[in-house]
């Protein structure tokens, strides 16, 4: 795949890095796009919980692709199946559950892992009660924050949010004008698996409506962002004010096809 | 209130049903202010605002100044709102991603939130995110919410399943926040926390429940400053 | 004047608060929109620096309000008025430099107070060297995370920038993953002069090219937010996908006259 | 390097203009990475790219993608970039705010950025900011830009006024960011710098510049491995 062009950088930290930079892409198949990512891989998934803003055929092509041993990053995760959440009536729901249905998926670091009935039981939680997955909760302002603070550089932040609480437990605390802060750090990903309206050639992307949600900030944390999206246009039909993620964000660009019936 | 065979069957009026408490915890909401509903009875507020009332609601997925809708729709799935359903969109409303939405929650921009609970306590700590026995739950923006909205309306049932309290000294079941919760409205009662003294005042009951009735369903001694009035 | 609603509220950490919301937050003068700022206010003024996203109305206001004591935050501070940076060549720059020139400012906390060169002397080196202004110089990712971490709640962070040099000293350094890096703390404001394209009647702010800069940031950051703007227009005139500072931020909206000379 | 009488009336040759100096700091530009150019000699650099080369550039004030014209002009004011250029809109590019300019340079995706200095150090320490007799200067995005970037070049004179020299042992200049520098362009060399090991290769000497030139003029021992190339 003559898709990149690589350079020899002494980089940051005296450690030898290779500069990737993506000339072309634009990937023409789901199953290609996730073809390289190994088991054992941390992969965030974008969107906030439904349909809206998930990169389902992206999700479909790893479940298919077999890696195992995955780390699932998201926000809302595995309810859609168990109560529909944010899905048309009429389709069958699809969402981070089918990792831990395939057994693909050996921990999910996300907010909300489980609705509030246990019948039926989520793919989530049946793994969890058998022993097969871990599940870390992490309160959705502080998962965002962390993911964000990832792509932005910055290690670790104090949040009010948490304290008190399990969540608390065995985490940094720290007064600053005499209220009590925790101290949480950057989170990031091998792959992040992510969502958007369109995107330009470049690799602009422009969201739509509440599908922004995780999507832009998992775009800047992960070491590969692939995104899926409806539309592929040339540079400039994006208003440049209207840029959602930036282009030097993405690696790999999939378009659904025309007609695709999944949300 | 622990043990509670004596109440379990002697209600002395009926309680306000799921929509009456909305609407009680309703009347409270500021016009122009900002507002987070939680799933359940907090979202069913919009359907009880106030004549004039206008609010500009806040939902974690990314949206604020919609005009929410409790009826469940076959919508579009990118114009969601945070409990799954679909809102209506109004001018002047605006998206935007995750950091941003709480920015404005982290950052205190949020001026009301209404919450369910599964345990209130006297100082005012809450929790509603997980039943200690499944050992799983899901925190979702509650947390944040709890901790950093400027003002914190609690809306549940009074008591459990048995009329087990609700209303605690000490929560058992695992925090959301610590003193965060300035006035709980249930079926029976609204009830202002006073989180500096750890002082619970009860301000109106349900028509037909007295003090004591609600006493009674409380695990935390209630004072009365005044008139008790009555909820409407 | 009849524009805002309060609600007592027993608020956050057991302090009695007093809720005020705007109900209308349109000011007919910039005179009238920065009457109130009283002397001893920090005050964030927005842009980058150049007179694209400055609010020069409301400086030129603050300026002959007279308020003393004033702590300026900014980015670019002082360049325009003894370089032109930013300006058009047949116009009179105006910057931060004013409140230094009326002698109103004590201290200002920026990432670029001086040019390269020393003749002419800016208002703010000449306050400086005279020892009647204290200049806090911060680097300019540093400076506008403070700024943005004030707004969304968190009371400090850790950031690579700035080890090994002059602005660490005194600073809490840390190790994370074998790399040092800086606790840096949130930047508050009493009040933030800020600039937009449009506002709509609620508050929604829209933003054109590069004048969003600092703006958006200290729109959050500040007790209030007052903000400049070329146009009010009714909701709905500014596009729901292109809001760049929500309306709860906004707290009052001055229009520039038509045809005003000044960019 | 420090006393340097015996150098300031003997240049072998014209050094290059700095022009010269951009041209050949552009020639290393790599088609489609994302970089930022700093003021002066460094935004020069953007009129000699070689051919076929194309640049993601970024300004700090909040643009990406943007072509960069070194000529001032009476632009639009809110179509400026970092150095108060004005510069042309592409199709492709971006605006933005300045939390999301700094995230780009802070979480390390600017690819290449092109500084000026006034001091480098063999281990690659920089500063750019302040001359410590003035007492006050100004850092802007320096500092994490030098400190974040993938890649940082540096485009300037090779001395300062009186031949004093600029490349030292250690900088006593203060610091904008410490072992950031990868290579070193200078009006008669190009350098690379071995943070690891402390130790500058001479690569190129400008048109009639021989090692020992260079080297009178450069106060670090300079070592060379395989052939000296001549910039061009």
């Amino acid at each position: 795949m003559d898709r990149s062009r690589s350079v020899s950088d002494s980089g940051r930290k005296d450690r030898t890095i290779c500069l990737t930079v993506a000339i072309n892409k634009i990937i023409n198949s789901f199953e290609g796009a996730v073809a390289d990512i190994p088991s054992g891989s941390s992969v965030m998934i974008g969107g906030f919980g439904g349909a809206g803003g998930q990169p389902t055929r992206l999700m479909l092509a790893l479940r298919d692709q077999g890696a195992t041993d995955l780390t699932i990053i998201g926000n809302v995760a595995g309810i859609s199946k168990t109560t529909g959440y944010g899905w048309p009536d009429h389709l069958d729901p699809i969402d981070q559950g089918i990792f831990f249905e395939s057994g693909q998926a050996s921990k999910i670091i996300c907010s909300f892992p489980v609705p509030g009935t246990t019948n039926p039981l989520s793919d989530i939680e049946k793994a969890w009660r058998e022993g097969n997955a871990e599940v870390d909760i992490v309160p959705q302002g502080t998962l965002i924050e962390r993911i964000r603070s990832a792509g932005a550089g910055i290690p670790a932040f104090y949040t009010p949010t948490g304290v008190g609480t399990p969540v608390a437990e065995g985490k940094e605390h720290r007064e600053f004008d005499g209220q009590t802060f925790l101290l949480e750090t950057a989170l990031h990903a091998d792959y992040a698996l992510i969502r958007a309206e369109k995107a330009d050639t470049r690799g602009n992307l422009q969201y739509i409506g509440t599908s922004r949600a995780f999507n832009p900030a998992m775009a800047t944390a992960a070491r590969v962002t692939i995104v899926e999206v409806d539309e592929i246009v040339e540079p400039g039909v994006i208003d440049a004010e209207r840029v959602g993620t930036l282009s030097t964000y993405v690696d790999r660009i999939v378009k659904r096809a025309e007609g695709d019936p999944l949300p | 209130m622990n043990s509670s065979d004596q109440v379990l069957y002697n209600d002395p009026a009926p309680r306000l049903d799921r929509a009456g408490i909305a609407k009680r915890a309703a009347r409270d909401l500021v016009d122009g202010t900002t507002v987070n509903l939680g799933i359940g009875i907090p979202a069913m507020c919009a359907d009880f605002l106030p004549h004039g009332v206008e609010l500009r609601y806040h939902a974690e997925n990314g949206i604020l100044g919609f005009e929410d809708l409790s009826a469940p729709g076959e919508g579009d799935p990118n114009l969601m709102d945070a409990g799954g359903k679909f809102p209506k969109l109004v001018p002047g409303m605006a998206f935007f991603d995750s950091v941003e939405s709480f920015n404005l929650i982290r950052g205190g921009h949020i001026d009301v939130t209404v919450l369910g609970a599964l345990q209130v306590s006297k100082s005012g700590d809450l929790a509603n995110w997980m039943i200690p026995k499944r050992g799983i739950g899901s925190i979702g923006g509650a947390m944040d919410l709890a901790a950093n909205a400027k003002r914190v309306i609690i809306a549940m049932e009074h008591t459990a399943k048995g009329d087990v309290a609700k209303i605690v000294e000490e929560c058992t079941f695992p925090l959301t926040a610590q003193a965060c919760v300035d006035q709980i409205v249930t079926d029976i009662a609204v009830i202002d926390v006073d989180r500096e003294n750890k002082r619970l005042r009860l301000r109106e009951t349900a028509p037909g429940w007295s003090f004591d009735d609600v006493q009674s369903r409380t695990a935390v001694a209630l004072e009365v400053e005044g008139d008790l009035g009555t909820m409407v």
